[in-house]
Formats: structure tokens, sequence, C-alpha cells
């Protein structure tokens, strides 16, 4: 019999989570093995109205990686889950907008603004990109963009949410082995709609540092300044966002020295990421006099970007209000 | 080693001309490096600010503004007068709590395009430099010709030790600081009861029989302790204890003399310099009498008007612990 | 409908203070403003950020929060978590571009019915200078965003000669 | 140098209804924040006032009179100008009002409004003032010679002997000192003196 | 990953609506009706089986309509849209639990005082009442049953301190048959009001009122002394509190001591008594502060001792006939449980000698309030001889003054209740022990409570000469006539609108209360919270004076605010009546309003671990994860909003219920505009 047909797409999104599935080494070989990878764009030429043509449901599992930034990526999006049984948001981008997301800050008439016209862009005639443009060969088609990227599941219904960025190799290879398992009846799939390859608590459950009581005087850069290679980064007024971020990664970032910048987004059955670092990072700000807490609070210059890095258009206000006053 | 930046005022250059030179004097041997701040102006003494508002604040703070040019990495202002000292500090003071007026303020100084940020200098008097920078220690083994002997009222008058936004001293009422210099300079310092006491200020010219009273006051209660002189660290005090000292007398048909000399001639003897690099000579009143009795033995007095130091009878409560910067100044304690 | 702008406002009070003084406003027959909707949380330290962007990300234009005065909490101490949360959001909020003004935090002890309703009528007729936020209009709840014509403007999508 | 001027004696003023704009009025044109609202009539200033046998009100009957709008009796009083600014009601006051700086607030007033009884302490602090704004310094000398013969002639011999001194003492000199950018110094207190009167004109 | 929309209701729920009218109160503004009917309709989808309007919900009536529905339609929720939930919550949830229906699946929203009293358009008041129904509708979807926490209340009580607030307390509750702890620092009972001479307003002797009082409390069957003892920590909660006691070593065996007082006697140190005395007099090395002390064993101070300074003397030992001096008595801990705490930890004096310009500490003959209290007392150093420092000289006229650090910005700026007639008392027995001639300076005279001011009337009659003014100075810079060697008192004079230089020889500081110095360190033991000025904070300031935020501590006497001695003894038998109840009902119900930890989401990140001032928050180092418990929890939710991992949730208030609350209200539940106002 035919083998299940694998599927990965590529929308806003920088690729990275393409290199982390073939990162998974050998592994990729039982995705050969299990697999007849229908549609891939970085790794198979398919066209487009090759997956249209296929029947509905015709794909077993899609990983989908990117942001819903341009009406291809909806279109893609749509057409995808038509044809697919198992659709996973893969890595941060689709799960929670990821850097694409940061966009959000901004109106995308700014956005194109800034790519067509500011200096480190070569425009001599000051082009704009245009949806329907004629050329000799023939009408040419440019994608348009939406006034905000959206998430995947904003967009269409998931199945699976598989966050990071990018996700693990190690968190990859696993689900790769659970669904090779669930092929040869040997495993159940979780239930739709959970988190897959990644832990239910936060990064410090993985977190080799020592940790204290916290009574925070003062936030600061990480760098110029000796680190208690031991302690917890927070507690030394390292504005780790580990306490808050999904486990999974096993804590990668803290136990090399570097605070964790929560790029596996917020725990099991958080609504807003950005909030919950907001209340905790408060919490334990050791001051009760308004100018004092206001001087400690400077040690966190961008509190927007240090909050919602990675989860901007997953949140609850998916965005800046310039980008949705545009809306 | 700091540096300060002066700001003399208009009777260091006039009537507290021994107040000056004592002060040039001192400086070497103390260590203490002074910058006068170029081109200063008078601080509107004690009329300027009845008169209006914002061009009496607007006066003071050409100062600071002047100051704070000057000031590279420095930022501490010393004035040795105390209607300066206070003039200044208020200004900045006031800035701070009424921004309104900061606003007001700064708005005047534009037209001579200057500014000041309030808050960016830091304000002291002479003394509390000496005390808290220099340092007792260090004046004591500077001293030569100890005053042994000598018994000095210390009277710092008004301005200095109130209202004192800062908190820099030890006391409003009966700060130890001048009492504590002039020990260290091997003085007899009596517990002069009206140390922070007015001199009478403007009213010498305003309304001379409200101000005889007051010299009156000082100079009588000074000669019951049997004071030899009276050491100040103010202009205004000293010209008007002095130089209106026979205008009292004559008023009240007394016959006080009390010579009225500043606390840096004292150091300056202490340290041996001669008397006449230290203004001696200027007072009206003379200190001659006073002088010659340095170094030379007095006959112990019963008749002194001490206060009963815990005799027999009932116990004294123990003095209280002076406030944090005198405390933190182990060597001031004793 | 009015054409003049009714401002949404949610707000979360105290159990202890903010909210008796509410009732005692109530009690004492104070009018104020009808736009603010009042949620009871046992302290301001409950307070959770989430609650507010939901509020503002769900159609409010402002949301106030309320509790004892610093010192006074029925809690001993917890309003000041409160107010550090309080800080901390309004500067993300600014970062967002939301103006901070449409998230205030009052301090009114149960004494001040009084104090309580003109801090409502006055934060109504703040939010009211600041406009609507509609925020759930344009993006809530998946409705589908319109597309780049109104992005990246009609005039921009010619070539530049 | 300008000529002195001197100010008018008082012109009758027609009795005032009680005027409780008063009191906040002192209170804005004080330096800082005056407090006055929270005097509590205890009399701590009137026991502490070194002058006040002198003065026609305590400090606090003056304050109670602001309280009351009593406006010219107030602004008549010469209790401000009996002040000698030794800030002992300052620091013992147990409201923290700024009393020293009210003194001065209604000095500002009286001159304003020409209401003063006896013209000797305007004029001197005008006339110092005067030779401030001419110089950038004070001049004693021209200050009490000029301020002497024109309020206490007689007791000018009196004096003279304290002024030889001091001049024979070199601390005090017949000319006065100019500082180099007086034309700064002016133009700041001009620009001052608009903003002043744009305030409470 | 994050969801805005409300998530739909699994349609199992049944939820009961009912609107009242409240009278005019509410259908006077609101159109109960129409609220009812919306209710009904718009959010049947929502799992509203049932909306009605009734004239009075909380009557009786009212109440069994809703019981009714409950066993007819078989409701699943309540939310009942009427009053204040701090009027009827309670009513209504008693009405569901009759019904058989958690009480806990009752809500209660307000549309009478937010938003009938206080709006004036009958339409938006209508409008706004959907708004908060439906926000009670999605709430309530949320509710979970709950049952109140019950824990036993240990009979016993600590009382800590033992001045006389202390001691009534500890004598009720002894009385009522229950045992009591006192725990008192110094070597005796019966704190400041042993150092008394005669009370106000009676001028009876404060030693003949008090003593009884202490040997009552020194040899009650039910009453365990500790004095020289200070409580170290305090564990548990109300009903079940463990209290680690530190008994400070006497150096005396108490087995063996018969309190003969040799010891005192052949102790060669003699030391300036700064506690008892004052510092107006001398105790020994080894001392009982006051003949009457109890208990009457002497405490050897260890500071003073020249055994322990040069390694011999041993005077004491020497001639204690039954050998009870023992040098190696080291501290001794103690755990004591009790149920309840009663805190009556009293006040310190303001230290007169701030105010410098009244020359306490610098002039001899200005004398503070307690000095004073010692120089009339005749177990006092002077035997009860009003005279001047010199220990000799009677004075001839004497300056009282009033709120010496009260009511003044510069120290305390609160009134300390007690001075203007303490002062009245001292003008009272100077006059009538030296005939002197005597002034009160004041600035408002306060003597309110029975009898206060006839006394008041009394030191008038006795010719007391009165100065409305408070004093600017007192100086011995004499500056006229006959004020040399005097000290003379500047005032103004505020009645005759003048300044006064009185003459006296001396001086009386009517010097005011203070918390104690340790009150705060104290409260955070005891986990209750201190008022800005820092005495202890009650839990009403009207309606429940002695009790606390922190269930099972009580307080009493001047540690929660100045106050003379009827109200303080008042106080601490109120205090004891509140114990007594509580003991009384065995166990105690908590209300359920509580947080826990899901220990699988527990990162152990510690973010929570100092938020919590009752302590309820504990880390298991071991498994690392965090832990509340549900006893100490006092429900504020504060660890519940600041877990960046959302592992901590909160009964009664959870996420799920506000979150649900604010849809409701800004009307998503049902598609609507948000809030058409």
């Amino acid at each position: 019999m035919s083998k299940p047909k694998f599927a990965m797409y590529w929308a806003a999104s920088c690729g990275g989570c393409e290199i982390a599935v073939l990162n998974i080494h050998e592994k990729i070989l039982d995705v050969d093995a299990n697999f007849d990878v229908v549609f891939w764009p970085v790794a198979v030429d398919t066209k487009y109205k090759d997956v249209e043509a296929m029947p509905d449901g015709d794909i077993l599992l899609t990983l989908f990686n990117g942001g819903i930034r341009n009406d291809e990526n909806e279109h893609i999006a749509k057409l995808l889950r038509k044809k697919s049984q198992i659709l996973v948001a893969f890595g941060s981008c689709a799960c929670e907008g990821c850097i694409p997301g940061l966009a959000n800050l901004s109106p995308a008439s700014e956005i194109v603004e800034t790519a067509f016209s500011t200096v480190s862009t070569d425009n001599p005639n000051n082009v704009r990109p245009q949806t329907h443009y004629t050329v000799p060969e023939g009408e040419i088609q440019i994608p348009r963009i939406y006034p905000t990227l959206r998430t995947l599941d904003q967009v269409v219904e998931v199945d699976y949410y598989m966050p990071g960025c990018p996700p693990e190799s190690h968190q990859i290879a696993a689900v790769v082995d659970l669904v090779v398992q669930v092929l040869q009846g040997k495993a159940e799939l979780p239930p739709k709609g959970s988190v897959i390859g990644a832990g239910n608590s936060t990064v410090c459950d993985e977190c080799p540092r020592k940790r204290n009581v916290k009574s925070i005087t003062s936030f600061k850069r990480i760098f110029g300044q000796p680190i208690d290679p031991e302690l917890c980064l927070l507690e030394q007024g390292i504005p780790c966002n580990g306490i808050a971020t999904r486990s999974g990664c096993n804590a990668r970032c803290p136990s090399a020295g570097a605070q964790c910048i929560g790029c596996y987004g917020p725990a099991e059955g958080v609504i807003d990421y950005g909030a919950r670092l907001i209340t905790a990072f408060a919490s334990v700000i050791n001051s009760t006099d308004p100018e004092e807490i206001d001087a400690i609070l400077d040690g966190i210059p961008d509190p927007t970007g240090q909050f919602y890095r990675f989860n901007l258009a997953g949140s609850l206000l998916k965005a800046g209000k310039s980008a949705w006053d545009k809306a | 080693m700091a540096k300060y930046l002066l700001y003399p005022g208009c009777s260091m250059e006039s009537s507290a001309k021994a107040y000056a030179d004592s002060l040039a004097a001192i400086t070497k041997p103390i260590g203490l490096e002074l910058e006068e701040i170029q081109d200063w102006n008078c601080c509107g003494a004690t009329e300027y600010l009845g008169i209006s508002l914002t061009p009496a604040y607007a006066l003071i703070t050409r100062n600071l503004a002047l100051a704070a040019q000057q000031a590279n990495g420095h930022r501490t202002v010393v004035a040795p007068c105390s209607a300066c000292y206070l003039n200044l500090a208020k200004a900045d003071y006031y800035m701070r709590e009424q921004p309104k007026l900061g606003k007001m303020v700064n708005e005047a100084l534009q037209a001579g395009n200057l500014s000041y940020k309030p808050g960016s200098l830091e304000i002291r008097h002479l003394l509390d430099v000496i005390i808290y920078d220099i340092g007792l220690e260090n004046i004591k083994s500077k001293v030569v010709r100890p005053l042994t002997g000598l018994r000095v009222a210390p009277y710092l008058g008004c301005m200095v030790p109130r209202p004192d936004y800062e908190g820099r001293w030890s006391d409003h009422e009966h700060p130890v600081e001048l009492d504590l210099l002039l020990k260290a300079l091997g003085a007899e310092v009596i517990d002069f009861p009206l140390k922070t006491h007015c001199c009478g200020g403007h009213m010498t010219q305003i309304g001379p029989e409200t101000a005889f009273e007051l010299i009156r006051r000082l100079i009588a209660s000074a000669d019951q302790y049997q004071a030899d002189l009276m050491a100040t660290l103010c202009p205004m005090c000293q010209m008007n204890l002095d130089a209106y000292q026979s205008e009292t007398n004559r008023h009240f048909g007394t016959n006080y003399h009390m010579p009225i000399v500043f606390f840096t001639q004292l150091m300056g003897v202490a340290f041996g310099i001669a008397p006449e690099k230290l203004g001696f000579g200027m007072e009206l009143v003379s200190a001659k009498k006073a002088l010659e009795k340095i170094g030379l033995e007095i006959p112990e007095q019963e008749t002194l008007l001490t206060r009963p130091k815990k005799a027999e009878g009932l116990p004294m409560p123990k003095p209280l612990p002076l406030k944090h910067q005198v405390a933190k100044k182990d060597e001031v304690e004793k | 409908m009015s054409d003049v702008f009714e401002p949404v406002i949610v707000g979360f009070t105290c159990n202890w203070c903010s909210y008796r003084a509410a009732d005692l406003a109530g009690t004492a027959r104070m009018k104020y403003a009808p736009n603010i909707r009042l949620i009871r949380l046992m302290c301001s330290g409950r307070l959770d950020p989430t609650f507010v962007f939901k509020a503002l990300a769900n159609g409010a234009d402002g949301v106030m929060i309320t509790g004892c005065h610093p010192g006074e909490c029925h809690y001993l101490e917890q309003n000041y978590k409160a107010l550090r949360r309080f800080h901390l959001m309004r500067r993300t909020l600014k970062g967002l571009g939301v103006e901070p003004e449409r998230v205030k935090l009052v301090w009114a002890s149960a004494a001040e019915g009084a104090k309580f309703a003109s801090e409502v009528t006055a934060f109504v007729e703040e939010i009211r200078a600041l406009g609507p936020l509609h925020w759930g209009k344009a993006l809530g709840n998946g409705s589908t965003p319109n597309v780049a014509e109104e992005a990246v403007g009609k005039e921009k999508m010619e070539v530049a000669a | 140098m300008a000529t002195p001027q001197t100010l008018d004696p008082p012109k009758a003023v027609p009795k005032m209804i009680e005027d409780l704009t008063l009191l906040e009025e002192v209170s804005a044109r004080t330096a800082g924040v005056s407090r006055l609202e929270m005097c509590i009539q205890c009399g701590t200033c009137g026991g502490s006032c070194p002058s006040a046998a002198d003065m026609d009100h305590t400090p606090r009957m003056l304050f109670a009179m602001l309280r009351a709008g009593m406006r010219q009796a107030a602004l008549m009083s010469n209790t401000p100008w009996i002040c000698v600014s030794c800030y002992h009601c300052v620091v013992r006051c147990p409201q923290n009002v700024h009393i020293a700086d009210v003194m001065y607030t209604l000095k500002g007033m009286a001159i304003e409004a020409k209401l003063f009884q006896d013209s000797t302490a305007p004029d001197f602090s005008q006339t110092f003032v005067d030779m401030v704004e001419e110089y950038g310094r004070s001049y004693e000398f021209g200050l009490a010679t000029r301020h002497y013969l024109k309020h206490f002639p007689l007791r000018l011999p009196g004096m003279a002997p304290m002024g030889m001194g001091l001049l024979s003492k070199q601390r005090m000199s017949i000319t006065p000192t100019r500082i180099k950018d007086i034309k700064q110094l002016k133009a700041i207190l001009k620009r001052a003196k608009e903003i002043e009167g744009d305030n409470h004109g | 990953m994050t969801k805005t929309t409300t998530n739909q209701p699994d349609g199992q729920e049944k939820i009961g609506v009912y609107v009242c009218h409240c009278g005019s109160n509410i259908a006077g503004m609101v159109d109960v009706q129409q609220v009812a009917q919306w209710a009904g309709s718009r959010l049947k989808d929502r799992g509203v089986v049932v909306a009605r309007d009734y004239k009075f919900m909380c009557s009786s009536l009212g109440q069994e309509l809703i019981e009714k529905d409950i066993k007819e339609l078989g409701l699943t929720r309540v939310v009942v849209a009427a009053c204040s939930p701090h009027l009827h919550e309670k009513t209504f949830r008693t009405a569901c639990e009759r019904a058989g229906l958690n009480p806990f699946l009752c809500e209660l929203v307000s549309i009478r005082e937010q938003v009938s009293w206080v709006h004036t358009d009958k339409v938006v008041a209508t409008q706004k009442s959907q708004a908060v129904v439906s926000g009670g509708v999605e709430r309530v979807l949320h509710h979970e049953p709950l049952e109140p926490l019950t824990v036993p209340i240990h009979p016993d009580t600590l009382i800590v301190g033992g001045g006389i607030a202390g001691i009534q307390a500890a004598l009720e509750i002894a009385d009522a048959g229950y045992h009591v702890f006192i725990v008192e620092r110094e070597p005796s009972i019966g704190g400041h009001m042993a150092q008394f001479d005669k009370t106000f307003p009676t001028l009876d002797c404060a030693a003949c009122i008090l003593t009884p009082k202490m040997v009552q409390a020194g040899t009650h069957p039910n009453i365990t002394l500790l004095t020289w003892s200070e409580v170290e920590k305090v564990e548990g909660y109300v009903g079940n509190f463990d209290v680690t006691i530190r008994k400070k070593a006497r150096k005396v065996n108490v087995e063996k001591c018969t309190g003969c007082g040799i010891c005192q006697e052949k102790c060669p140190k003699k030391i300036i008594d700064d506690v008892y005395e004052a510092g107006l007099g001398y105790r020994k090395a080894i001392y009982t502060p006051f003949p009457q002390a109890v208990p009457k064993y002497p405490v050897l101070d260890v500071k003073n001792c020249i055994f322990f300074e040069k390694g011999t003397c041993k005077a004491c030992q020497k001639f204690c006939p039954t050998d009870a001096i023992d040098f190696e008595q080291q501290d001794e801990i103690l755990n004591v449980k009790v149920g309840n705490i009663i805190l009556a930890t009293g006040y310190d004096l303001f230290d007169a000698r701030k105010v410098t310009n009244y020359g306490y500490g610098r002039l001899a003959n200005v004398f503070t309030s307690i000095e004073m209290e010692r120089l009339t007392n005749a177990a006092g150093p002077t035997n009860g001889q009003i005279v001047l420092r010199d220990g000799k000289t009677v004075p001839k006229a004497v300056g009282i003054i009033h709120c010496v650090g009260s009511r003044d910005r510069n120290f305390n700026n609160y009134c300390s209740v007690i001075c203007c007639m303490q002062s009245l008392k001292f003008a009272h027995l100077v006059h009538e022990r030296t005939g002197a001639t005597v002034y009160n300076f004041y600035i408002d005279m306060r003597t309110p409570f029975k009898d206060y001011d006839e006394f008041y009337q009394r030191v008038l009659e006795e010719s007391t000469l009165f100065v409305r003014g408070k004093v600017a100075e007192v100086t011995d810079a004499a500056r006229l006539p006959g004020e040399e060697g005097k000290l003379i008192i500047q005032v103004e004079d505020t009645l005759a609108g003048k300044q006064r230089r009185i003459p006296v020889d001396m001086v009386i500081l009517s010097t005011g209360l203070e918390p104690r110095r340790d009150s705060r360190e104290v409260g955070k033991l005891f986990g209750i919270s201190c008022s800005a000025n820092g005495w202890f904070t009650e839990k009403h300031p009207k309606l429940d004076p002695v009790a606390t935020m922190t269930e099972g501590i009580y307080i009493a006497g001047c540690a929660q605010g100045p106050k003379d001695i009827p109200a303080s003894v008042a106080q601490g038998a109120a205090a004891a009546a509140r114990v007594l109840g509580k003991i009384q009902q065995k166990e105690m119900a908590l209300e359920p309003v509580r947080a826990s930890v899901i220990e699988e989401k527990c990162s152990g990140c510690r973010i929570c671990n100092n938020l919590c001032p009752f302590n309820a928050i504990f880390f298991h180092e071991d498994r690392m994860v965090t832990e509340i418990n549900p006893a100490l929890c006092q429900g504020c939710g504060t660890c519940v909003a600041a877990c960046p991992a959302g592992a901590i949730t909160g009964t009664g208030f959870s996420n799920e219920q506000v979150l649900a609350q604010i849809d409701g209200l800004l009307l998503l539940n049902v598609g609507d505009e948000p809030i058409p106002v």
C-alpha cells in the first residue's frame, strides 16, 4: 500500500523551522521511510495546483510553519487545511506569530515604506509593489499584504501546536517517532488542540540554576557585569523569561548563561504570555515607592519587546494600536 | 582632594574682610581648595525676597547657573555668609519643591542665556564643609597654639542651622558643630544658650531700637557666662554685634566689651598664623585683651555661671545621641 | 445611540475598600457616569494584567483599577503589588501604542464614596477625550481584516514615474 | 546710576469687605508650598519671635487676619517688616507653615498695594535692591549713608564714629564694585519682572 | 493559541436569573421586567432556563421562589440581580443551600447600589443592568461547589504584654476556666501603670488598684506567667498557633528563691534605673523592679553584674539563704500551642530630648511626665517629694507643657489623648504638695469622658494659671530682671495676643505616647499590620476595634493607639470576650475562598514565595515545588495573579470566572456591540 502523505509549508517565517526539521539527523530517514513527501517547497518541487488537485484529506500530516501575513499565506493555509487530516502549527511563527509578528507594532503601509524607501533599500525609481503588473511575458501577481500578521489558528482550525523558534530537534524527532508509532498502531494521538513536542511546565522546571525567594532592586542587561553561573538569572536582575516560558527546550539559554527570551511561548493554559511576565516581574520588585518602582522599571527599556517578542500576534491584543487603527 | 566652588558674597569684600583674610589664611593648612565663582552677583540678602518673587529668585539663581557652568565634576558650592548660604540653598530647594517657580526663574535666566537645573548643585556652608569634609581630627593635627583658657561663646546666628532644608546640621536650636570645632582648637567653649538666636538682622537699618534689644540679649548672655569673646560664622552677625555694640551700650546705658571674631580667625590663631594675617584689628570692639589670654593659666573661678553637671541629687537624663552626620564621624563623638 | 462617544469602561474593585466605596456612593445616592461596569476582586493584588488586556481586547475603551490606600490594604501590603504591576502594565501598553491613560489606578477607601463617584466621572471624561479604542471591532475575534488596498494606499500602488 | 526711588506715604484706602481670596492669593504668591491653610493658631510663631514685642500683630494673629480676609489691616501691619528672618518659628511650627516666606510675600504685596505705615523698611529694601540692580553687588556705604540720611538723620552723628571706624579699617569702601556682565543681570531681572507681572498683575 | 472568544457552555448547566425590584429602589430607575425578559431570551443559549423579576427577592417569599425553582426546574446555578453582595449574598446563598444547591453556585450582582441609585437615565440604567446580569451569568457558569474548611480551636490563649490591658484580658479568660500564657519582657508584670502614683480623674492610687490584680494574675491556677521572656516565632493559624518563646535566664532558680530580697541588699553594684524609675532612681545589678513586683523573683542584669564583668564578687550567691542564685543558668526556649493571641504590648514614651527648644536633658529642672510620676510617687526616689533636680529645693513656680511631641509634624502628628488629663493631674498634685504657682500651657484643652471636665473645673478652682499657647522655648538665658537663675518659658498667650516670658523653677513636659519601637517587627511576627504611625491596625476602627485582619489575633490597650487606663481595661476585657467566643465554638469555618498550587504546572521558580503576608506560601526544597497552606491563606489572590506559569488557582475568584464575567459585561456572549450606552 502507498505511504501516508506528508507536507510542510513555509509562510511568513525565517525558514529556521525547515532547517530544524532537517537537523533531526538520521530521523529524517524515518520520515522518508514512513511518508510520501507530497508538498514541501524547500525540499520537493510541487506546484500549488498539484496540491489543489489532491482530494480533500489526502495528506495525513502537514507541518505548517510561519504566520499569515498576506493573501497567499492565507490561501495556502486554507488549502492545506482542506487537504490535510492533521494540521500542525509548527514553530513559534505559526503558533504565536514570533518575530514576524512583531511587525504588528506598525501599520502595514509603514512596513512597505520601510522595505521600499529606506536607505538600506536600493530603489532608485522609488517603486512600490503592486498586486497586478503586466510585463512582456504577461501579467504577474504579487500577494497582498494584510494589515497585521495572524497566527495559523486565527485563520484555520489547527489540530496540534508545536512551539519553539525553532522547535528543538530532539522534540521534532520525538514527534516524528510518535506519529510513526501511531501509524503502526502502537500509540494514540494526543487530544486535538494540544501542544506537542514540549513540556507542560515552564523553563525553570528544567533550569539547573539555584533559586531563592526573589526580591529585585534593579534590572540589568546581561552583559557588562559578572554573572553568578550558579544562581537564577532573574534573582541577579537579569530579565529572564524562563519563569513564564513553556518547558521543553531543556533550558538551553539559561544553562548556557543567557536569559530565556521566551521562544517556546506561554505555559499550558496561559491566556496571555506577556501578562504573566508583567505580573511576575512586577511582583518581585522590592519597593513600595512609586518613583523608586519607576526607576527600577527603567531597567526594562522595552517592555513590549521583552514580553511579546514571540507572542505578540498570539496575544490578547494581537497588535500595536497603530496597526489595528488602520485596520 | 575635594575642590569647591566659593560664593564669597558681598560682605566678604567689605565689612567682613577679616573673614575673607582669615579664610584665605587657613585654606592651605587644612587643604581646602576653593575656586571663586566668576562674576557672581549679590544674593539679595533678606531684602529682595520682600520686594518681588521671581526677580529675587532669578537674582540668586544666576549665581547657581554660573557655578554650574564652572563646576566640572565638582558640584559643591560653599558660602561663608549665612544669608548667602540660605538664599542659595532656599532657591535650589524651592525650585524643586515647586517646579512652577523653577520654570519662571529659568525663563528669566534665558534672557541672559543661562539656565539652572534645581538640585544639580550641592549648597553648603563653610563650617559644614570644614567639620564634615576636612574633619576635626585633621584640624586638631594642625593646632600648634591651642586656645587653652580662652572662653569662647560659639555663635551661629539663624540662617545657617535654620531652616536647614537638607538636614545638614545636628540641631536647629543647639547645634554642636561650632562647639566641637572650637574645642578642637583647645578653647574653653561655653554652653551658650543663645547660640542660634537673632543678631537683629537688617533691623539695625530699619528699626534700630528693635535691633539694639536683640544685640543686648546676646552680648549680655555671653557676658553672663564670662566669655572672652564670641566666635561667629556670619558677616551680618559680626557686623551687628561688633559695629553696633557701642551704640547698643549707649542705648541701654550698659558697658559691655565683647569682641566678636570669625571662627576662621581663631582657627588661624590656633594654627600659629600671625594675627595681622587673620584680619585681627579690623574689629571695632578690640579682641586684643582676649588674645593676650591665650596660653596663660586662668585661675579657677567659682562664680562662673555653669549648669549643675550631674552632681548629687537626681541624675540627669543622658544626652540624645547626635544626628547621623555627626554620629558617623566618630572623632566628633568624643 | 447618541453621536457623542460613550466610552465603555470596566472597573476592577477591591472587595474591602473600593467596592464598598461604590456601595456607599449608592446608598448616598451620588450620581456618576453609567459607562463603568464593576468587577469585584478580593484585593487589587488579585488583578492580573490579563484581565485588563482582555477587557481592552473585547471592546472596553478604558479600565479603572481601584484598591485600598497604600498602607491600608486589607491584606496588609498587596495593593503595593498591584501598584507595581500597574506601572509595568502601563509601560507595556505604551509600547503597544495604547495610551497608558486608558488604564487608571485609583486608591479609594470604603469611606470615600464621593471620591469613587467623582473619579469614575472624571475617568469617563478622560477616556471620552482619548476617543474610542474600538480594538474589538478592528481585530477582535478573528474578524477577517481588510486587505492590501487599505494597508498599502492605492496611490502607492503606482510606479513612481 | 538710577535715582533712588522712594515710596509715597500710604493713601487712605476704602474699608473693604471680607476678602476670602486673600489667603489663597498669599499662598499662591509664596515661594514653595506655604501650607498657610494648615495653621492651628497654636502661637508657636508668636512665642518664638525675637522681635514680637515691636509687632502690631503676632504672626499667628496675622494669619488669622488673612483667613478673615482683612486685606487692608493685614497688609498695613508692620509685622512682616519687623520679621528678622530668624526662622525659629519655621522650624518649630507644628504644622510646618513656611512662615518666613509668607512674611516676604506680605511685604511684596504691601509695597504693591502701597499699604504700610512707615516707609523706612520698604525704602531700605528698595534702596538695597536699586543698588544691587545697578551694580550687581550690594553697596553698604552708599546704602547706609543714603538710608540713614533719609530716615535717621539724628542718629547719623551717633553712627559717624562707627562709619569712620569701618572706613578706617577698610571694612566699608566709598566706591561701589560692579560685576562684569551687569548687562546680562539686568536682562535677566527685566525678564523676571515681566514674568512676575504676568503672574500677579 | 490564545482565545479571545467566549467558550461555549456545555449545555449541562441550568441557570435561574432573579431580578429584584427592591420596591421602587431598583424598579424606579431600571425596567426590571425588561432585564428579566432580556436575560430569559438573549441568554437562553448561555444556559438561562428561567428569569423572573420580583418585588423583594430578599423577602421570605422571594427566597422561596428561588428554592422552588431549584427543586422543580433543577437549577444548577443562580444569579440574583439586587442589592450589594455585602448586604444579601449570605441570604441568597443560604436560600440555595436550603434547596440543596451548594451556596457557592449562587452569584449576587448589584443593580441597586451600582446602577439604580447612581444613575439618572432609565434606558441606560436598564441596559447597564442587562450587562451586569450577563456578566453574572457568564461568571456563575464557572463557579464550583465549595465546602468551607473547618479548623479546631485550641482552648489556650497567649497574651503578649503584662500591662493593665493584658492582665485584665488574662483574668477574664482564666476566670472563665481556660488557660492563659502571659509573656512579659520585663521582670515583672504591671506595665506603665505600676510606675504611676495617682490616676485621673479620681486620683486613686495606681498601686492600690493595680497590685491586687497583679497578685491575682500571679496566683491564678489558669495563668502561666512568663516574665523576662519574649516571643520569638509564631507559626500556624487561628485555633492552632505554635508559639516559640524565649525565657531569658534570670540567673535565679525560682524553685528555690523566696523573694526575700537579701541579694539586692547585698549587691554592691548600683545602676541608674532607666526603666522603672525612668532614670531618676537607682537599682542593683540583681533586682526586682519594685517591691510589689509579680513574680517576686529578682533578675540578674548580666550587663552590669560585677561577677560577669570581673569574674569575682558573687555577693548575691554568698548571701542567698536558699542558694537560689545560678550564674550558669541559660535562656530557655518554650513552645506553646494556643488557639488565640492577644497583643497588649503597650506604648513607649516620646523622647523629650528631641524637642531641643524645651531643653530636656540640657536644663536640669526640665522633667518629663514619667519622671514626674516617679517624683510624685510615695515609693519613688524622693518618697513623693516634688523637688528640683538638686534633690532638695521645692519649686515655687512650675510650668506644665502639654502636647510635647504630639500634634506636631516635626515629631508625632497625632494627639496622645492622655496628656491633657495627665497635665491637669500634675497641676493638682504640685499645687497640693508644694503650694507652688502652677501654669498649664495648652493648645486645646481636651477633657472628654466621664468626670474629666469636672476635674478640669477642680484644677481651675485651685487657681492654676492656664495659658493657651504652644510653648516656643524654655531657656535659662535671663533677659529681664527676675529671670536670673530661673527657667523662662517663652510663649505667645494667644488669648491675650502677646508674647510672654514666664520665669519658673520647674518645667514638666507632658510627653506623648509612641508605638513601641519594635511594633512593626512585632506586627510582622504575628502577621498584623501597623498604621502609618506604627500603631497596630484593628479590623474595623468602629465595629471591630479589638480584632485584627489575621483571624485569631486580637489587640488591646495602647498597642492599638493612645488611650487611658479605663479604655485599656475595657479593651482588654473586650478582647477576652472575643477570644472566649472563639474558644466556645470549639471549631470554626474558614471562607473557602483560597488559593492552591497545581503541582505539575509549578516549576518552582519561587516568584510567589515572598508575596504572602500571612506566610501561607512555602517552598518544598526537595520537590522544588511551592505549596499553599489553605488554613493560612486569606484568599487575596495576589499569588494567583503573580504566577508566571498559571500554576496557582484561586477558588471563588478564578481566572475563568473573572474573564468570563468580562465577556459577559461586554456582552460578547450575545455577540452585541460592547455595551450600547
